[in-house]
């Protein structure tokens, strides 16, 4: 069973946002996506948390905001300060299909324009990396024109998380094909590779959420961090009640694994 | 007179095959090289970090990616964004200045980006305004060429309307690296830190009147903006020592020549010029125009190796024991009349985390006894600029 | 006024299996719990925090460890390694850990603290407690427990002694910073104390230099006639727990008038009255709580024999509960707490009925009632302000730290921020 | 070859602060700041563990009065390991951290549960350095008149070790049952009491928390005299002796390993680590004329040698005349230090030059040095070396970034810690 939160980047100084992704991370959750804001850059914000918590932490922002070569390094260097628990979601998934299925070729394109053991530390020839080993991406599209190849080394996921949301048939044939994770209303559970979390409010009832899961892969529970006292009372109704009735579900995971690993995804 | 110091940093790969690399060709990527350094550089009391940047992968020299993965002098490296967001929770009153390009953010993420910086710590954000160089960058972001230089700046000056318009009150400090005529008369209007390395004492003072003349017609008070010089202090023991540090560390070697060809390397394939023979006079680019012109003045008629081997991006050269590098810092302080100097410690595939403790705890301490550094306070940036025309022993 | 939280069960388990305990149950030993009540607390502008602690894990009630293991009570982790981690993410708020000055020798004490002193950079303090369990005395090699006033007068030279240890560097005697002549430290300003007492010896000098609160904070909570005086005359701060608003006026006046005595003045000494205030969202449903608890804990019988059982470390399972009071004069544990829980009743089970949850005075309500109520008792009585006693877990520290505290702030009552650098400066300036 | 073991032997005490290279340690040392970097510094070059040795007394033999011990900061200010340890623990998450604490001086129930608390919050990565004391000035300060006799002090710390270690016993592996539906957090049948009554000590028991992450914290021990030895045979995990001639190292090894045997233990168990202090620069010359800088015989360098053995030892050398020949001298002290301190050489002015140089072996650039200690380690058999020296950045940082990636390439140290727990990672090799 997979399982996270979806909070919102709370006060500016962050410290609620993160004290609700500590918490949750130490209950065992297995990623925290933020939801974008207005007025607030979410990349940031999870570079900020990689250094005081122990769970994925992945940025949500509309594709249309961010161009697609910033997105594939900044994801890229979350991977890396992360160790191997980057991931984006894509907010606008269901305004655009066609757009946002170029724009995320063209970022599976950039983190494979390095192959894997590109890196050659070669103290004889000099060479960092192994030049044979990096390609230009060269790509020219309908929305995006990038030339690549990215500028920096694999990251540890070398293909780190993507989440996408919607359940039309449209953004469903996209996440088969691009996505890793799709975010999807309560209901039918659409079929796709990819692994469908149903997104339901974190007051809900252990009874419906224990329905409403039933052929999912997992949930996630808007938990936002706007003030102490109502984060406070939803995390213990999340700690002592919601968690309790699913704890048959529950299978140990191995710490310190990459997101790929946790939300078993091929490498 | 106190002075502000910086440290110019890079989420690049360090030396990682010298004496003392440690780790840090594998351990670079997760930011650790870079988080460890900046807390020391903190602690010792450095006032600010400007992390620079560049989003693109050369193959201009020798038409490969050959130079620059063997280099390292600008690859591989990371974004810097998300390790400042890192740093933010991280450090507590060092400032810190991240690198974006004004030609391919748009500008409502450049002013969202930097706010939430902001946010994130305490009023220590900067950004390090860029127009970007080279034509591959701009092939990255949907365009076949770079805009021209006149274009870039003016569509500079218009994103940063837009964004100061966004920010209201809290903006983040702006800092500057245009050595142009295009890029002084920006900072002039909006720079709180200006980056230069004019090379040598009078070519210092005469850029920081023409930055003070530029800020006093936009209707500002000089004293705003701190410009920076680019400095690599070689601190040893001894005078002695130091001297044979020096001696290694500006020998004209290969690696040398090849570091400098990549650096310079924006659109000219400088490796196919005749490294005996003087700089051909019909060569032009569209990239860094500062760079091109600094270069053919330096070099005169002096054939391209010699020239090459001995530019590095700095305005002086400071080398000798703590007590005598302080010294010659405070001689050129109240020779150019300020503001501060930014420490760089030799860049991708030369620093080490050794290079770095020599700053932090050789030379910064002298600095501090003497009041000349790293007393800087004040919980925003602004103002812990502005704390240094009080501090410290009056000119 | 001054706040202070007392830990009820020191570094211990709390609430393991109540609602809103978080995941309590999987960090136990975990420091974390601990460390965001001080960031917590501070942001409160609380003065201090108190870990209590004991040294045995008591097995007198029926003869085995059940009642003390089975709802975690007694067990105790050693809250001194927790001190340093409390105050690294702190600035501002005390810390004071509880040790027993009948087993702890002196020196080690003594030179315990004032590291603490320097890692918690000036935030640290001691509460001396006697021990009360005759099991504790066993843990430490001693076949029966030291008498009760006896342990008072061990306690006065153990203070005595370390107060000499911590007094044997001269200040200035430590000049690393400005390296005189190479110098690091001036042996003329260090001295021999040569303290041989009728229970502890020591030669001394300590070993390292004094931290910046010269001495830690030191702080006493016992009630009896030998407890009062040994606060009065060494104590910066005393946790009281007299009933009613008359006995707590007489309280504070009694110590004030002691601490003149020892020479000292009475604002050298805060004391804070133990109060678990009764907090919800309106009056009502703190009504509701309150009653709640007192019902749960007036039906708990055993819960009373085996409190009683530890504090006496006599077996009360042997007692009939209806039938009389059992003979206390032998009794060498806990004393004050004992001559009033047996003035409630007649037989056992009556003192357990007579539970009410106030100790010292009832708190209970929303927290702006509460808040006007402390003020209201803080006019009457005179006294320093409110060691608040309750469980360490996340609900009851958002209740105070986010509900009661900006409460009082609102009112003028608590400090908005700290003035000073050290523990004791902000403890004993106002 | 197998790989070695690497460690660090320090203290909770003022670095030297007068010299080039002393950054903010000076001011950071007193609260533990400067500690925390430098060991995350170590973790980063996958060390085993930091050892914090103590004393408490300052000294006062050398001289009849305490001016040099002082002048210098040699003894004293030392602060309290104990509490260093929490707040390293916080801030590393993989190496071992290892405290001082004196089986002469603390109360056995206390020690056992003050090393459980600390080994819950290290999640199983602490140890305890277990020393008898050797000062009768220490002894002093904590109300005795003198230490007991040496092998004495031995007698005691073995039944005081086993009583610490019962007390950790006096709770079950699995009697932390946390069952909710019938409310029971812990099962009290696995809780034991222990009713210990011995010549030296007394203790009732049990502990009042659970059974410590690793059940017993690594146990670390520095005995060089024959009894010294055979307490470590019967206790020590870890055990650190000084560096010098290979054959030496190897004679002392191989004793203790027949000891081990001979009390029934696997001599693998007990990792013996060479206390070094390596001495590194660029080039091969720069290194050599650096060691000849660091050998140089100085005024202070005498005066804090002598001061030294004068503390361990409590005779008082500056009563000696320091260029006549040494006539017998015996101690209750450290009954090894003085016989190697007089083996130096053949006057105490040549002895406390000598012995204050005894830990400079190694020098050359970061790839000689490792070639080095790889040869020894190879004649001696094992098990690893106890880095000591300035725990400053420039020092620590020719070990962690020079000395360390140089064995890395040999594959003679560690390149990544495969378990959890402190004693899991010791015993791996």
């Amino acid at each position: 069973m997979i399982w996270g939160v979806v909070t919102t980047p709370g006060n500016p100084d962050g410290d609620l946002a993160t004290e609700v992704a500590r918490r949750v991370g130490r209950a065992g959750a297995d990623l925290v996506l933020i939801a974008p804001t207005p007025g607030r850059e979410t990349a940031f914000l999870a570079g900020f948390m990689t250094g005081t918590v122990d769970v994925a932490v992945i940025g949500g922002a509309r594709s249309a905001d961010v161009p697609p070569y910033t997105v594939a390094r900044q994801v890229n260097a979350l991977d890396h300060l992360s160790g191997g628990r980057g991931g984006w979601w894509c907010t606008d998934t269901a305004e655009n299909p066609p757009r946002i299925a170029e724009h995320l070729q063209v970022l599976r394109g950039l983190w494979s324009s390095w192959d894997a053991d590109a890196v050659v530390m070669d103290r004889v020839s000099g060479a960092y990396a192994d030049h044979t080993k990096v390609r230009p991406l060269e790509h020219v599209g309908a929305h995006y024109k990038v030339r690549g190849p990215l500028n920096t080394v694999p990251s540890p996921q070398f293909q780190p998380v993507v989440v996408l949301e919607g359940s039309t048939p449209e953004v469903v044939e996209v996440a088969t094909r691009l996505a890793d994770v799709l975010l999807v209303p309560p209901g039918p559970v659409p079929v796709t590779d990819a692994r469908a979390l149903v997104r339901m409010p974190a007051t809900v009832d252990p009874a419906d959420l224990l329905a409403a899961v039933a052929d999912a892969d997992g949930f996630v529970l808007d938990l936002p961090a706007e003030d102490v006292a109502t984060t406070e009372a939803l995390l213990a109704h999340l700690t002592t009640r919601l968690l309790p009735a699913l704890a048959a579900h529950f299978t140990p995971k191995p710490r310190g694994a990459t997101l790929r690993h946790r939300l078993s995804l091929e490498d | 007179m106190s002075f502000v110091t910086g440290w110019f940093a890079s989420y690049l790969v360090p030396d990682w095959s010298g004496p003392w690399a440690g780790d840090s060709g594998t351990s670079w990527a997760d930011g650790s090289f870079v988080i460890d350094s900046v807390r020391d550089l903190e602690k010792a009391g450095v006032d600010l970090l400007m992390l620079e940047d560049i989003s693109y992968l050369a193959d201009i020299v020798g038409g490969t990616f050959e130079a620059e993965l063997r280099v390292n002098a600008r690859a591989p490296k990371g974004d810097p964004l998300p390790l400042i967001g890192r740093l933010a929770a991280q450090t507590s009153t060092i400032g810190l200045i991240a690198t974006a390009s004004s030609t391919f953010y748009p500008a409502d993420l450049l002013a969202r980006t930097f706010s939430t910086l902001q946010g994130l710590s305490g009023g220590r954000a900067g950004w390090n305004v860029v127009t970007s160089t080279g034509d591959r960058a701009a092939q990255n972001f949907g365009m076949d060429v770079l805009p021209d230089h006149a274009t870039r700046y003016a569509h500079a000056a218009e994103v940063l309307a837009e964004t100061h318009a966004a920010w209201g009150e809290d903006r983040p400090v702006i800092c500057q690296a245009g050595a142009s005529a295009g890029g002084i008369a920006l900072a002039g209007r909006y720079a709180d830190v200006v980056v230069a390395s004019p090379d040598g004492v009078d070519a210092m003072r005469s850029y920081r009147d023409s930055i003070r003349a530029a800020a006093v017609d936009a209707g500002r008070d000089p004293d705003d903006v701190h410009v920076l010089y680019m400095v690599t202090p070689l601190i040893g023991e001894t005078e002695e020592l130091a001297a044979e540090y020096a001696q290694r560390w500006y020998a004209p070697t290969d690696a040398a020549l090849w570091r400098r060809i990549v650096q310079l390397s924006g659109d000219i394939d400088y490796s196919a010029f005749d490294m005996d023979a003087p700089l051909p006079d019909d060569v032009e680019t569209q990239g860094s125009r500062s760079i091109l012109a600094n270069l053919r003045r330096v070099a005169g008629d002096r054939p391209m190796r010699e020239v090459l081997t001995t530019q590095r991006a700095q305005s002086v050269r400071l080398i000798g024991t703590a007590k005598s590098v302080a010294d010659q810092m405070e001689q050129v302080v109240a020779e150019v009349g300020g503001d501060g100097f930014l420490i760089a410690g030799g860049g991708g595939g030369v620093l080490t985390r050794r290079y770095v403790h020599e700053i932090t705890d050789g030379l910064m301490p002298e600095l501090r006894r003497r009041g000349l550094a790293g007393l800087g306070s004040g919980s925003d940036l602004r103002s812990r600029l502005q704390s240094h025309r009080e501090v410290g022993v009056p000119a | 006024m001054h706040l202070g939280w007392f830990c009820t069960t020191g570094f211990g388990v709390y609430g393991w299996d109540q609602p809103w305990s978080g995941n309590a149950a999987a960090d136990v030993g975990n420091p974390q719990l601990f460390v965001d009540l001080a960031t917590s607390l501070e942001r409160a502008g609380f003065d201090y925090i108190m870990l209590e602690d004991a040294s045995a894990l008591p097995d007198k009630f029926r003869g085995n460890f059940e009642r003390s293991v089975k709802s975690a009570i007694h067990v105790r982790f050693d809250p001194m390694p927790v001190v340093p981690l409390m105050a690294a993410a702190t600035e501002h708020i005390g810390i004071i850990a509880t040790i027993a000055t009948t087993f702890y020798p002196p020196f080690l004490a003594a030179r315990l603290f004032q590291t603490l002193d320097h890692v918690t950079k000036g935030r640290v303090g001691i509460n001396l407690v006697t021990a009360s369990a005759e099991a504790a005395a066993q843990n430490y090699g001693l076949e029966k427990h030291v008498e009760h006033d006896l342990r008072y007068e061990m306690a006065d030279e153990w203070v005595e002694v370390c107060k000499e240890l911590w007094g044997s560097w001269e200040d200035g005697a430590w000049m690393m910073e400005d390296k005189v002549g190479g110098v690091f430290a001036d042996h003329t300003k260090i001295h021999h104390i040569n303290h041989k007492g009728r229970f502890h010896a020591s030669r001394g000098p300590l070993n390292m230099p004094p931290g910046p609160q010269g001495t830690p904070v030191l702080c006493q909570a016992g009630g009896s006639p030998a407890g009062r005086t040994f606060g009065a005359k060494h104590a910066d701060t005393i946790i009281a727990s007299p009933t009613g608003i008359e006995g707590m006026r007489e309280y504070r006046e009694d110590i004030s008038r002691q601490a003149v005595e020892f020479g000292r003045k009475p604002d050298d000494i805060k004391v804070l009255y133990l109060v678990n205030p009764i907090i919800a969202d309106t009056d009502d449903d703190a009504f509701r709580k309150r009653d709640r608890i007192a019902e749960a804990k007036s039906n708990d019988v055993e819960g009373l024999l085996a409190a009683l059982s530890y504090s006496t470390s006599m077996d009360f399972s042997k007692f009939d509960v209806d039938g009389p009071l059992p003979d206390m004069s032998a009794n060498n544990g806990h004393q004050s707490g004992i001559k009033e829980l047996f003035s409630r009743g007649n037989t056992l089970r009556e003192i357990a009925a007579s539970y009410r949850t106030a100790q010292t005075v009832e708190l209970c309500g929303s927290p702006e009632t509460v808040a006007d109520r402390m003020g209201e008792i803080m006019e009457e009585v005179g006294g320093d302000g409110f060691l608040i006693s309750a469980p360490v877990t996340r609900k009851n520290i958002t209740e105070i730290a986010d509900g009661l505290a900006p409460a009082l702030r609102r009112k003028g009552l608590i400090r908005s921020k700290y003035e000073y650098p050290t523990f004791r400066d902000n403890l004993l300036s106002s | 070859m197998s790989k070695f073991h690497l460690g660090w032997f320090t203290n909770f005490s003022n670095p030297p602060w007068n010299h080039q290279w002393a950054g903010t340690e000076g001011r950071d040392w007193p609260s533990g700041d400067a500690h925390v970097e430098f060991t995350r510094a170590l973790e980063r070059a996958c060390f085993d563990y930091i050892m914090l040795e103590d004393s408490s007394m300052v000294s006062d033999i050398f001289e009849g009065s305490s001016r040099v011990d002082l002048k210098y900061g040699l003894y004293s200010p030392k602060h309290d390991p104990l509490m260093l340890a929490p707040k390293l623990a916080a801030a590393t998450s993989k190496i071992g951290i290892i405290a001082t604490a004196s089986t002469s001086f603390y109360p056995p129930w206390l020690l056992a549960r003050r090393f459980a608390s600390l080994d819950h919050i290290a999640h199983g990565r602490i140890g305890w350095n277990a020393v008898t004391s050797s000062e009768d000035r220490a002894a002093q300060n904590h109300g005795l008149d003198g230490l007991p006799p040496h092998d004495e002090r031995y007698d005691r710390a073995d039944e005081f070790v086993d009583l610490v270690k019962n007390l950790w016993d006096s709770w079950e592996p699995d009697a932390h049952v946390l069952d909710r539906e019938n409310r029971v957090y812990v099962d009290h049948e696995k809780v034991h009491v222990l009713d210990h009554r011995g010549k030296y000590h007394a203790s009732r028991g049990p502990l009042n928390l659970m059974r410590p992450p690793q059940g017993h914290p690594v146990i670390c021990q520095a005995g060089g005299s024959p009894r010294g030895r055979a307490f470590a045979a019967k206790n020590a995990d870890t055990l650190l002796t000084a560096g010098g001639e290979p054959a030496d190292m190897k004679a002392y090894r191989d004793d203790v390993r027949a000891r081990m045997a001979e009390a029934g233990r696997n001599p693998d168990g007990c990792k013996i680590m060479y206390i070094t202090t390596p001495v590194m620069a660029d080039t091969e010359d720069e290194a050599q004329a650096k060691a000849a800088r660091l050998r140089a015989s100085s005024a202070a360098k005498l005066e804090t040698s002598l001061a030294h053995i004068s503390a361990v030892t409590e005779i008082d050398f500056a009563a000696l005349d320091l260029d006549t020949e040494f006539s017998e001298l015996s101690t209750n002290g450290h009954t090894t230090t003085l016989a190697n301190f007089t083996k130096l050489g053949s006057t105490p002015r040549e002895a406390a030059i000598a012995w204050a140089n005894a830990n400079f072996r190694y020098v050359g650039t970061p790839d000689s040095v490792a070639e080095q200690m790889g040869e020894v380690m190879a004649e001696v058999g094992g098990d690893g070396f106890l880095i000591t020296g300035n725990i400053g950045r420039r020092f620590v940082g020719e070990i962690t970034e020079g000395l360390v990636p140089a064995l890395q390439r040999r594959e003679l140290v560690r390149s990544e810690y495969r378990h959890d727990t402190f004693r899991e990672n010791l015993l791996e090799f």
